[in-house]
Parts: C-alpha cells; structure tokens; sequence
C-alpha cells in the first residue's frame, strides 16, 4: 500500500551505527523531500547498551513520532525483544539474519537479511551494517538513494575509499529490499514539491538559533542532559556574534552570571534540566525582585531528584511557576515543536526584555532531542524587542524602580548613566531599601501588575472548530499528537478542538475561558503523575477538566490521546450533560 | 591625603546614611575605598559594586557608582558576567567572610583560576554580623558565639592560603584600621588586571570586638617578602596570618582577554548564515 | 473600664531598653497569673533605630497581637510619630515629658511623664527609663508589681545594686501613674487562679522543645532571620540528648547532612527561612524520592528574595508544596500558634518518619518570634512514631523499596543488616537503577499514594457553627485573628466558623469540602499577595473562595478580617445566593 | 595478593555489573577499594560508600556495603551527616572532579577543617564523564572539548594544593592504574582518623583517554618528602603534580570526636526539666 507516511524504526547496540544510520537516514529523507520527525530512546550505559532510533518520515507534514512502528529494523535479538510488541499490525520486522531468532507469531511479517555478509561483501567490512540497514530502508519504502549518496561522500570526503565502501553497503541494501523482499511492505508515496525551503533542526538547535536572532550575546551553563548541547552548540557560535558561553562551576553560578551580565546591558540565557532549574530557585526570586531580564531554558527530563535523565517528561511546570520562597514574577513559557522552539525562544526574550522579568521555558527531553524538518524560519518575520531604557542621559533623579502606570521602569545600564543600585532588598523607586508596609505593597503591585498585557497578548494556538465535544487543553510538546489525535477522532465521529496556550504563567485564562465556553468537556493530557497543568488550569480558570496523566518516560502517541477520548469521553446519550467534577484522573500506559 | 583627592573620594559617597554600628570596620574599608576610587579617577557611570547579603554587603548602597545587591554568597559569579557583558567597566566586589567563604565559598577558586578582571575586598570580622554574632568560617576554634556555646569546633580557613592554592593572580591583606595601605591595596589591586583578592581584617564592634587586639598584631609584611612566589606566598600566609600586604601577585592572562580575543578571531556569524547549514532542500518549482 | 484585655506597646528606640522593658512586663504579667501575646517589630538597622514591643495582656488566654493600642508608651518623638495613629479610640498615651511633643488632636489622651528625670530620682540612672515605663503600665493597668521586683532581683543578683536600683524605678513609675495619672485610662481585671501550668515560650522555643521531645538528635542549618535562634537554642541543648546541633557553610549542607544522618537512623532536621527553602529545593526532591524521613521548618519572613528579612508574610506555601522540579511527595504543615508548635513539629517528625518522606513546617516570623503563655504542654500526651525497620535480622533479600500495599517499605539503618544503596535514580525495588516505564510508574504511584492515610487522618481544628453565614479557611498563624474576627462578626449578627488544616499537602480535601457544605460562603484569609492557599483550595477541592490578602510584612489584626466579613461578604438580602467566580480577591490594608 | 585477601575483597562485590565503559579507570579504583576494604577487614553492614553524581558517582552500588547515591556535588555533607548520626560506621565518600570540585567544590574546606572523619576518594579524569565529555575544574587549559571547541580559558584547579590549603588532615594522590599503591592510600586515609582526600588519577577513555600520558607521567612520590611540612606539601603540590603518594597528613581531633566529648560532658537533659525553665506559674488553687 502506498501510505502518506511510515514509522521506521531502527534497534541494536550502541556502537553497531544504529545512531548514525538513523541521522542519515532522517537527513536523507528530509534531503529528498520529505518531512521527518524523530525519536529515540537512550541506554543506561555510558557507552554501549540497548539503543534504538525511529523516524517518521512523511509526504506532507508530520506532528508526532508516530502511533506504532511500521518498519522495524532489528540489529540483534535484544532488539526484537525488546521492540517487536510495538510493532502496527501491519507492520514489518527486517532482522538480521545471523543473530535474530523470530518468535514464531511474528514470522509472517518478519524478514531475515544478513546484514554483515551483506556488508562484508559490498562494501568489504561489516561495520557496513548500517547502511545496508538504511538501504534497506529506502528500498523497500521506495525512497530514492541519490541525496544519501551525496551526503555519505561528503561525510567521508576525507577518509579515503570508506564513502565509496559505505555507497556499495547502501545499494547493496537497497538492491536486496527491491529483489529479495516482500511486495506487501507498505512504501512511501512520492516527495512532492518544495513550496518553501526547510531546515532539519532539533528543538536545542531551534532554540539556540532563536535565542542568536533575539539577541543573545551572553550564555552560561552547567553541563546537564538534555540541555548541554545548548551549551555546546553556543560555545562554538556565540564568539561570532560578539558574544560568549561561558561554562560555570554550577547552575547557581550560571543563573547569578546571567543576572549579571543582563545588569550590565546584555541579552542573556542560560539553559539546564530540573535538577539546575532546583538550584536556581533562589535567584529567579532575585531576578523577579530586581526586574532583571533573564532568559532560563529548562530541558524538562524524567523526575524526580536524578530520576531516569535520559527519558522524558513534562513535570516541572509547578516549579518553574510557583518555585522560590516569597513572590517573585516571572513568566513561563512551552513551545509545542522544534518551529515553536526557534518562535518560543524569542518571545521569551522579548518578554523578559519588555517586562524585565525571568523566564522560564520549558522545553523536555523528546522536544529537545529529536529532529524534525520545519519550514526554515525567517528571522525578519519574528520581532525582537529591546528593554525600556531611560531617554536621554540621566543625571541625579533617576528613579530605576519608578512606579509608572504600566509597571515598567526604565533600566539604565552601566556606562549609560542612572547609577543604581540593583537589589533583592525591597526598596523605594530609587532602589533604596525600605521596608514601609505601603511601599511594599505597591512594589508587589507594580511587579505583578507590569505583566498583565501578557495575559491579555500571549499566543495561544486553537485547531478544530469553535465548537466541539472535546476540548484539548494542553502545553508544550503534545500538541503534535494532539492535533494528530483530533483527526483520528473526527475519523469516529467526534469532533475534538485543541487550545495550546504558549504562556503558562501569566495564564491568558479570558481567551481559554471563551474558549472552553464551545467545548462540551475538556481534557488535559499532559507528561506527569500529578496533573500540574489541570491544577493550574482548575485554580487559575475554574473550569473543570479531566487530567489524562502519563509518565512512562515516553511522549504520547496520537492514538493514546484519541483512545482516551473515543473511549472514556465520547458522550454516551445526546443530553450533553457530563458529569462534573474536579477530579476525573486518568493514567494512559 | 590632599584637598582635591578628598573632594574627589567624597564624590563617592551617595546620599545614604551606612546603617552600620558605631565603629564598625566596614565603615575604615568603605572609606578606603572611595579614596582608592579617587585616586584612580574611577567614573562611576563605568564602575560596578557587586555584592552578596550580610553587614558589609550593604556596600554598594552608600557608594555612588552602580550596584548589585545580589543574593547571599553570589557575588562573584554575578561580578563575572558584569565584566564578561561589558570588559570596559571596572568591576568590585564586595562582602562577608560568610558571604565569601561559607555560603559563596565554591565560587571562589573558580572566580581566581578564571582569573576574570574584578577586584574582590572582603571584609573579614571572623563573625556573622547581620544575623546577629554565630561563628563564620573565618573564626577561631573554641569561639563562643550563639550557635557555638561550648566553643568552636571548627579549625578557621586561612584565606589567603586558600586563594594562593588558587593561583589567585593577586592576594593581599589589609585592615580598615590601617587605611592608607588598604587604600594602596585596593588600588594596586584594581590595577591589576585579573582576579584580585583583599582580605580586609574590619572587626565587628557588635558581636566580635577584636579592634584592639587586631590593632596591635597588625603588621606590615617584610620587606623582603617575594610576593612573586606561589609556595613562599603559601609558607608566609600560614606563618604571618596577620602581616599587611600583597602576599601573592602573578599577572597572566584574563578571562575577558581571552573572551575578546576569542570574539576577535571569529568570522562574524549571521542566524541566517548558520541556518543554511541545516538546509535539507531547496524550494523547488511544483 | 475594667477590661478583660489590654493592648500596650512601647516603642522608642533600640538601646534604650524598649526591647527589655516589654520582656520584663511580659514575664512579669504572665508570672502574676495574666496571659500574654507579643507582638514586635525590628529596625532596619544592624544596632540602632526605632523599635516597637508590643504585648496584649489577658485575663483569659487571648489568640491574637491586639487590634489597636490601648496605652502607648513614647520613649521619643520619633516614637510618638510613628505609632499615635494606632491608638485605639478610647486608648491612652503615655509619652516622655522631656523629648515629646504631642500633636493637639492627640492632647486630651495623652499624659507626659519625665521618665528619665523619675529614673534618675528614683534610681540614680536615666537608664532606668524604661524601668520607670513599666512601672507606669502596672500602675495604670492595675498589675501587681511583686513578681516583676523579683525577676529583677533575679536578674541583677550578681551586679551589686542595680537591681535595687531598677526596682526603684519601676516602684516610681507605679506610684507615678497611681498619684498623677488619669483615672479614666483601662485597667485590667484581676488575674484568675490558674487551673494549669503555664509556660511562657517563643514560636521558635516550642518548636524545639517539641524536636526534642520527638525525638531529634541530629540538626544542622545555616543562620538566617527568623529561624536562627532554633540553631543556637539547640547547640546549647542537644548535646544534653545525646545529639549535635551543627552550623553548617550553607542550606544546601545542612539539608544534605541531615539527609545523611536520618538514613544512618537519626531523626534529623533542619530550620531555615525562605531564601535557605529555595536552595533545598533539589534535596527535598531527593529526599523524595529516596524516602529518607526529614524535618525541614521554614520560618516564613517576608519576600520575595531578601524582601523583608524581619517582617512577617507566608508566601512560601507554593514553594513548599510545589518546589523542586520533577515530582517528589513530601508533606507540608503549619502550626497555628505557639502551643500548637509543639503539637505540629511532634507531628511533623511522627509524618516523616512514618511516611519515610520529607515534611515541611511553616511558621513565620509573627509566630516564631512571639511570645505567648500556654498551657504547659505535657510531653507524655504527644505521641511519638518511630519508622518501620525490617523485621529481625535482614540477609540477602532485603528490598529496600519493596511495593507494599501501603507503599511502606521497611527502612534498614547501617549497622542494623540489610545494606542498600540510597538513591534518587529511579530504582528497582532493592534500589537498583532501573528505567521501565511501568517499574517508573509503579515507583511513582508507592511514592505519592503512601499519603493517602495523612489526607484522612490529618489533624484539623474547627470552631463555630456547622452551619454558618461565613466559613474562614484559613493556615498557619492567621488562626488566633479569625476566631477573635468570629466573635467580633456574631457581635454583629454574623455567624462565623473557622478551619484550620494542619496538613496542607496532601489537603484533606473530604473533610474540608464536608465542613464547607455548612458554610454559605467562605474566605481564605492569608498573609501574600497571590492569594496562594485560595489558589490551592480551588484547585484541590473544586470549592468557591474568597480570597483576602494582606502583605504589608505585618500579621493580621482580628478587626481587619471581622471588617471584611461584616463589609464585604455579609448577605445583603435573605436569598442566600452568593455571587460565584474564582476571583473576588481583597487586599487589607 | 594473598588467596584469603582476594576472597575477602571479592566479598564487597555486588551483583550489579559496572556501567563503565571498557578501560575506565574507575574500575582500576573500584578493585583497590574492595581489597583496602578486605585487607581493612570492614564490615559491610558498619561500612556507608556515599557518592554524588557522575560516572564515578555510581560507585555505590557496585559493592555490598550500605551506599547513599545523592545529587550531584553534595556527597561530603551527606558523609557527615552519616558519621555524626552514627561515628562507630566507616564512612567513604566517592565520586568524580566534577561533583568534588566544581558543583561541590563549596563542601570540600569546611569538610576538611572540620576534620570529620570520612575518607574522599575522588576519580579524577579531568572531564565529565557522564555528561559525555565537557571540561572539569581540572581540565588542561587550551583543553578542547564538547563545551570548548576553541580550547579551554580556565587554568586547572590543583586540587592537592586546595587540600592542603584547607589543612586536610591526611592529602594523598594515587592512580587507577597503580593499584598496590592505591589500595595501600585508601587503607591509611581510612585508618586516619578524621578527613582523608585522595585524588585518584583515573582516565576516561571515552572522552579523555590519557591513560597512556599518565601512566608514563606518574612516579612515586620521592621517599624524602616530608609530609608533616604543610608548606612543603604544598611546594611539592605545585612542583610534582604527577606524583603519587602521601603529600601532607597531620592527625589531629575529629568533628565526630569533639561532638562525642560534648555530649560525654553534658549533663544527660528531658525536655520536662527545660519546660520548667519556661514556666510562669505553677498551678493555684481557685
Ligand atoms: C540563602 C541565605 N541564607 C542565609 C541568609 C542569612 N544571612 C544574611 S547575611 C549572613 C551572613 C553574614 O555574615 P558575613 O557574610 O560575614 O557578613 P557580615 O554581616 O559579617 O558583614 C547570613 C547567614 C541569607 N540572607 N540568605
Ligand atoms: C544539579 C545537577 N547539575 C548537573 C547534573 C549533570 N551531571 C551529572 S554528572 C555531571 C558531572 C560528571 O563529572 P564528574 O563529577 O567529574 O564525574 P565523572 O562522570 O567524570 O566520573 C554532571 C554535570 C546533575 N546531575 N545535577
Ligand atoms: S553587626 Fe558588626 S559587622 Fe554588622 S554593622 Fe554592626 S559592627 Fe558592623
Ligand atoms: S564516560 Fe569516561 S568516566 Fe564514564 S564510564 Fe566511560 S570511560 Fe569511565
Ligand atoms: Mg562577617
Ligand atoms: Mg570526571
């Protein structure tokens, strides 16, 4: 069958090129004009162990990494094993011949291909496998092999005849799928037309590229997975810019530089996962209390504490909102895909600039990590704000914590005039500290109320119709297969709406609650146990939702949110009554 | 010190009124401080005080130049991104003996192997001042305090063997009743570029008198001391606690140096440009 | 008038006695039979600055500072400027003939005394000015002066004749207000025989006499206002136990080593104030997750960042039940009083150790700080927990985090056998890495659902009706001021009733949505701007509150709360229909 | 080895296979650690390994005594902790340079002047590990690295010299690679009463694979070295950064000591008898 897009799956070892095998693929695909979205999972073991790569690649755009595997690549036994039950029904394993032993059920859809000899005999070592995998790959969904070619011999432009070796592996693979494998395998229809260049970017790599347009030109980080190739990427970049990356001794010394650096005039960032986004606590308070911009990435991982760092999860949102003693603002900010990273990230600037206020985005591991194709972003289209500064020079009055009708104050910077001193004090608009009971109360105001045209301005995205029987309210990176989710229950009969929200703190509860007035339920399905965001969706709003919880690591699979839906929130009568309630959990496997 | 130095120093001095005790060091090194500022004709639009939490930390407010009041321990990576965001400013900072060395004392070594261009003066008075007289890193063992009523168990940290073994590019010490030199340390020490650390003895009149005895074991370092000398430096910071002077001095190059150099032997990046390293097509004709 | 209670404050500046004056007073007044609530406030500066001590003197025990001051004792002008405004309407001041002048309105109540020319008379020394204050108050109010000579005697016994001297003074001061003063000032009824033993203990003195009596052994934190008189109380005393207090280079290591010290089998625990409750954040996450019991109290001041160190607030709720990224159970609890310190640290220890999880108390600055008269409480009516070791000896399969049906597992301690490793990496039951995602989501559903028992059983305390016009929901040491506001409103014809959770995370969410079905509408008064604990009552039980907030770093009078019950939320015609929403916040001034 | 020695070493192996990379150094350390154990003869159940986080960090579970697996940067505290909460438990801290001297560098001088009685094995591989690869606080300068593709800007902390700053009551240097002389420091730094360091050079051949480099480099520590002579350990820290042995070692009263006398000294208290302290009135008749 010729299908709009298919799941493919590479598994093996570390070391056996599974990673490898699958980024070329994925960039081959994308090179030849597909779209592609990846996934993958991460051993244990610092090197070696179980790993596995799967792509999505489609004819048209693609939103999620997929419900189940359509083409599984099996390297070892361990590599059956362990993915085979995730097979689609009519799904097809090819293994290797020499090392995979099928269970008997799976026989029907399984095909053995000795990858090694193959390799070994085109390409003369059966370190090749990988690409006779990926051969293999583009054969059988009928993808041509030109771009991958030039792509290998580029790699390997300096490594003698090794291209040329892994060329034949590749052929060689492919040959095999077209003469030796089953017809019935589906393939992939052709690539259409480019109306529009794209780029093949992972979440970091969005939000890295973002941060640079906005206006980056300090960053400081600790190492921490899955943030530090944030660190990484920058390091190598930002001296290009007039800038630097600077790797501090820990998360405090990041945030405390970042503050630091931003005092001083500069845009500034730095990026963490929880454990970083913990140690932070302390001076987001000092950033929402001094109103210093501040830009803080938060690659969300499986928690708690260490918890499972490779894995993913959307479960600081409680942190990044109500984290810290006292009451700091900030603001908190998700994007819901690798476009939205490079979007989300400049709106973070240009709210911390605007507002002088911390934030926080947060982005999660599978976002993070994975490559998607996007329409290439033009940086012309996305605006970039620069903080109030006082006008002209200032001399003796100037008031840094000026208490003016929309909460902003002016920021004067070191060498610009308006000598201040920043603190974490309460204080009088000079910036002298006070503690006068009024004062602080018109303080608080001040820094609370400054952000209210963010509540009123942020972007939200809506899909489906004004009306609908469910409603998905969601954050952050399950949008894809939420919006995928809803198509699949339209297919059913239900007609399902989504609303993501990009700014979860301030929350823009009007524009949600008009929202909500057309849905006759409302689920949350977000990567927790707790149900973070439908607690501050009930607390901030007063609607009452169903929170559809799953931590398994894992990101949800558009049939998951859909089977939830047909099957727990589908009405049963015509009365359009449901049930009410605040509480409604439910745990998706 | 002449008239015009003095107009000049009081040109530091902003209108707030330091909430410190009668008699407190802080108030000798404060002093100390403007003329330092003075006498190397600092602009206070492009000077920067950083601070943590504590007594001495309230430093930045009674001075005219801009501040950062930060949080406690924080200083010195805060005082590294003002330098590193823009390397014209001259960067002080300033604090406690708990500041630095309890709470911020893992900031330390990496500020000095950094060797980042600021100037860091701690106000040492071997206490707690702000909340109240508990013992700090710095004080003696056996010390009665209210946290340690039956004595100190703890052996104090020698400060400036601390920041010799951190190669610390300059190490000094100096005492805020011995103004003259603390103003020449603090010069010599933001004159010289990279990480500079004055260890300012200023006792707490509040909860750790120590003025007199302080006082009286003060004393310049000899002569003949080789400040150049890393292992000597080390030997006098244990036999001499309470010599006045720059134990320790090796010039090298600075963080921010080496940041701009850096900077400078890039090629200019553009978002664009690097955007077209993660092309995967072209548009092509429908 | 004869009154059952007096407010009086005196106020001057430090190092003229004011602060010793109040202590005397209040000892002396608690010692003649009287109950007694202080109420102080704290300059900005280190020594020096105008300072405030405020004491309500009961015949009956009284729950809150007082709504206005019914006799002022100025020691200066500046005094006299800063307090005359909260005067009571009928109240008396009583100011410093030498250095005050009295604002005309205020003339008629106002009676000027030379204090120090009476000391210097009386007792050779104008230092024994406020001596001679309290004098005045006994005289005024009608208190006996016989305990206060003693305590003096006491005090001095060891400096000559200053005791002599001081008692002179105070004699004069009596004498003085006896012979020169108005009759028309308030006196305070007789002191009552005492049914009970009565204790005079600050917050922060209750909290670690109830430590001890749980059990504590090991503490360690790092100095900060307004817990570090818990450090220093408990270096004197625990060594007397058995334990050690150890002042640690941060937060950071106090938390870490307590955690150590509760895993080799100690009840261990830490005190700090808001900014150190930030930087645990990532070990209260651990302690989570590894299951090692832990006390941590937070004694609240006002934020955010330094905000106000030595005012009072309680804004750290959102950070105690949410901080910390990733999801960690943990419990969180506040104490209503300084009676109830005692009450809620016992439970607090008797929580971690039975639920193996970290607990957070939450005082504040007004209730760690104040001194009030309770009952003696009596150790042997608090009960104490210890947690569940492994039965016998253990050898070989000893599974430390064995999925029990209650999700307890037995906790083995070094020395003890059953050797593991303590982790905060998902683990398998004997506490081997592991990242299954159903090991995860089994792990995660023992962690949180061990709790489930606290949310049933939790103590809450209830006064008024079942059924009333208006509920107060209420935490923490707003308690006192909302029974005193009950009785105020059902002056007014109001009925008014009160509850108050000690536990409030997990929220026994049952028994307050049973005791809110009885109300016609309910208020949750709280110290913060954010209205934090309306915000998590809405979203745990679904229920409608208003929500009343004040942050001006000063406690709540009963009068404040009463005003908005009687103003605001009074029914203004029989329907009995509330007006619902989410929002209705209040500020009181 | 003796047959018996090996036996007993092999006993404090756990079940849990290493994650370890092939040829890292770490277990090099592991394997001395079991036979200082053994040849120790500690027992398991009185025995607590307590780690951070990080390649080295997962140390804990690869042997049958009790282990706490922290976050990272913290173990030192957590030691303390244990040993005060029980002093008759061998306590041995472990982890990487990362954990030890970058996020936990704050821990390590008032670990050591306290003199709490743990050992602090540290498996230096001057990089992080399981971060895959970035710069550590002892890193090379000009080092290039995943965080530094233009080559590193900080000058390596010496940690040796750090200890011997912090007055470490016992400051050795071993290798993963010179396991007799790594086994025999772990037995004298646990046999050493108060705080123990050892820096244990232990390459990372995934990310930076000096073993040949330090295997020629290293050498015993010269026989004249005196390590009674802090200022001299500290000349020889600078000096001979690649030698292995005893640098410094000055026994003196522990944390956990000084605490047990304390509480020896104190009257046994009840909290009936402090609440008599606060009592206002007794109970009077009506
Ligand atoms: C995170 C945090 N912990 C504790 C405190 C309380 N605190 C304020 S200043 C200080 C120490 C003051 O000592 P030092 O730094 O020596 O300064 P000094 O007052 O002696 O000048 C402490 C513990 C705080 N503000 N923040
Ligand atoms: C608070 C926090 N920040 C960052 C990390 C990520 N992290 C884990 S281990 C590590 C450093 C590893 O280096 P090292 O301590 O030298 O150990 P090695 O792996 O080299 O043995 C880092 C940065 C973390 N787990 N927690
Ligand atoms: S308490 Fe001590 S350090 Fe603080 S101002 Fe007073 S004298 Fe100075
Ligand atoms: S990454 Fe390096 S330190 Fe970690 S296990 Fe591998 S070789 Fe050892
Ligand atoms: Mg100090
Ligand atoms: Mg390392």
């Amino acid at each position: 069958m010729i299908r709009d897009d298919i799941t493919v799956r590479l598994a093996g070892e570390s070391g056996e090129g599974v990673i490898s095998g699958g980024d070329i693929l994925t960039t081959g695909a994308a090179r030849t004009g597909y779209w592609a979205l990846t996934f993958r999972t991460y051993p244990a073991e610092i090197k070696g162990g179980p790993c596995m790569y799967q792509v999505r690649v489609g004819v048209n755009e693609v939103h999620s990494q997929g419900n189940a595997v359509d083409l599984l690549l099996c390297f070892n036994q361990e590599a059956f094993d362990l993915h085979h039950h995730e097979l689609a029904p009519d799904g097809h394993i090819v293994c290797d011949a020499e090392s995979v032993k099928v269970t008997p059920a799976f026989e029907s859809r399984c095909s053995e291909v000795p990858l090694g000899a193959l390799a070994q005999e085109a390409g003369g070592s059966r370190r090749g496998k990988n690409m006779v995998a990926v051969g293999l790959v583009c054969g059988l969904l009928g993808i041509d092999t030109h771009k991958i070619e030039q792509m290998i011999l580029k790699r390997y432009a300096h490594k003698g005849d090794v291209g040329e070796a892994n060329i034949r592996s590749l052929l060689a693979g492919a040959g095999h799928a077209r003469s030796q494998l089953p017809e019935g395998v589906h393939r992939l229809g052709p690539a259409t037309a480019q109306e529009e260049e794209r780029v093949l970017l992972s979440g970091n790599q969005a939000i890295c590229l973002g941060a640079l347009h906005a206006g980056l030109t300090y960053y400081a980080g600790y190492p921490i997975t899955p943030a530090s190739d944030i660190l990484e990427w920058l390091a190598g970049r930002l001296p290009r810019f007039g800038g630097a990356a600077i790797q501090t001794e820990d998360e405090i010394a990041a945030l405390a530089s970042v503050l630091g650096a931003s005092f001083a005039g500069k845009k500034a960032m730095t990026a963490t996962s929880g454990p970083g986004l913990s140690l932070m606590a302390e001076l987001v308070g000092l950033a929402g209390m001094a109103e210093i911009p501040a830009v803080i990435v938060d690659a969300q991982r499986s928690g708690p504490s260490t918890g499972m760092p490779t894995k993913t999860e959307q479960s600081d949102l409680n942190h990044a909102l109500y984290g810290g003693h006292g009451e700091a603002p900030r603001v908190v900010m998700a994007p819901t895909s690798v476009a939205d990273c490079f979007t989300v990230i400049v709106e973070s600037f240009n709210a911390a600039e605007r507002y002088q206020v911390p934030v926080i985005m947060l982005s999660d591991q599978s976002l993070s990590h994975r490559l998607e194709t996007v329409h290439r972003p033009d940086p012309a289209e996305h605006e970039v704000v620069e903080r109030l500064r006082p006008h002209g020079t200032v001399n003796g009055d100037y008031n840094r914590y000026e208490i003016s009708a929309d909460g902003i104050s002016a920021m004067a910077v070191p060498g610009g005039g308006g000598a201040y001193v920043s603190t974490g004090i309460e204080h009088d608009e000079a910036g002298n500290p006070h503690y006068e009971p009024e004062l602080h109360e018109a303080m608080m105001a001040k820094r609370f109320g400054k952000l209210d045209p963010l509540m009123r301005e942020s972007r939200i995205s809506f899909s489906g119709p004004d009306r609908a029987d469910v409603g998905i309210l969601g954050w952050g990176s399950t949008e894809g297969a939420a919006i995928e989710a809803a198509a699949i229950c339209l297919d059913q009969g239900v007609k399902v709406s989504t609303c993501y929200p990009r700014v979860l703190g301030p929350l823009p509860v009007d524009r949600i609650g008009r929202w909500a007035r057309g849905m006759d339920r409302i689920i949350v399905p977000e990567l927790n146990v707790t149900g973070q965001f439908a607690r501050v969706v009930r607390a901030d709003t007063g609607l009452t939702v169903d929170s559809i919880t799953k931590a398994t690591g894992l990101p949800f699979t558009a049939r998951q949110i859909a089977d939830y839906v047909t099957d727990e929130v589908r009405p049963q009568d015509d009365s359009g009554v449901w049930e009410a309630g605040v509480t409604g959990e439910a745990r998706v496997g | 010190m002449a008239d015009d130095l003095k107009i000049k120093a009081n040109a530091f001095k902003s209108d707030l009124r330091p909430i410190w005790c009668p008699g407190c060091g802080d108030f000798g090194v404060l002093a100390a401080a403007y003329r330092a500022f003075a006498e190397l004709g600092l602009d206070p639009d492009r000077t920067v005080i950083v601070s943590g939490i504590g007594c001495s930390s309230r430093f930045p407010g009674f001075v005219t130049t801009y501040g950062f009041h930060g949080v406690h321990g924080r200083a010195l990576p805060t005082a590294m991104g003002v330098k590193l965001a823009n390397p014209e400013l001259d960067v002080i900072a300033v604090g406690g003996d708990g500041d630095g060395f309890a709470i911020g004392g893992g900031h330390f070594p990496h500020a000095a192997r950094r060797n980042v261009d600021i100037t860091y003066v701690m106000m040492n008075n071997q206490i707690y001042g702000l909340t109240k007289g508990q013992v700090s890193p710095t004080s003696l063992q056996e010390q009665k305090s209210p946290s340690t009523p039956f004595g100190n168990v703890e052996e104090p940290l020698n400060v400036l063997a601390t920041a010799v073994a951190a190669d610390c590019s300059f190490v000094a010490q100096g005492a805020s009743f011995r103004s003259k030199e603390l103003t020449e340390l603090i010069v010599e020490g933001i004159r010289q570029p990279g990480f500079s650390f004055i260890d300012a003895f200023s006792p707490c009149t509040a909860f750790n008198n120590t003025t007199q005895e302080w006082k009286e074991g003060a004393h310049t370092l000899p002569a003949e001391h080789d400040a150049t000398d890393r292992a000597g430096a080390f030997a006098t910071a244990l036999a001499d606690p309470m010599a006045i002077g720059i134990f320790y001095r090796r010039p090298r190059p600075t963080l921010d140096g080496r940041v701009l150099a850096m900077q400078e032997a890039a090629e200019p990046g553009s978002v664009d440009e690097l955007l077209d390293g993660f092309a995967v097509a072209e548009k092509t004709a429908a």
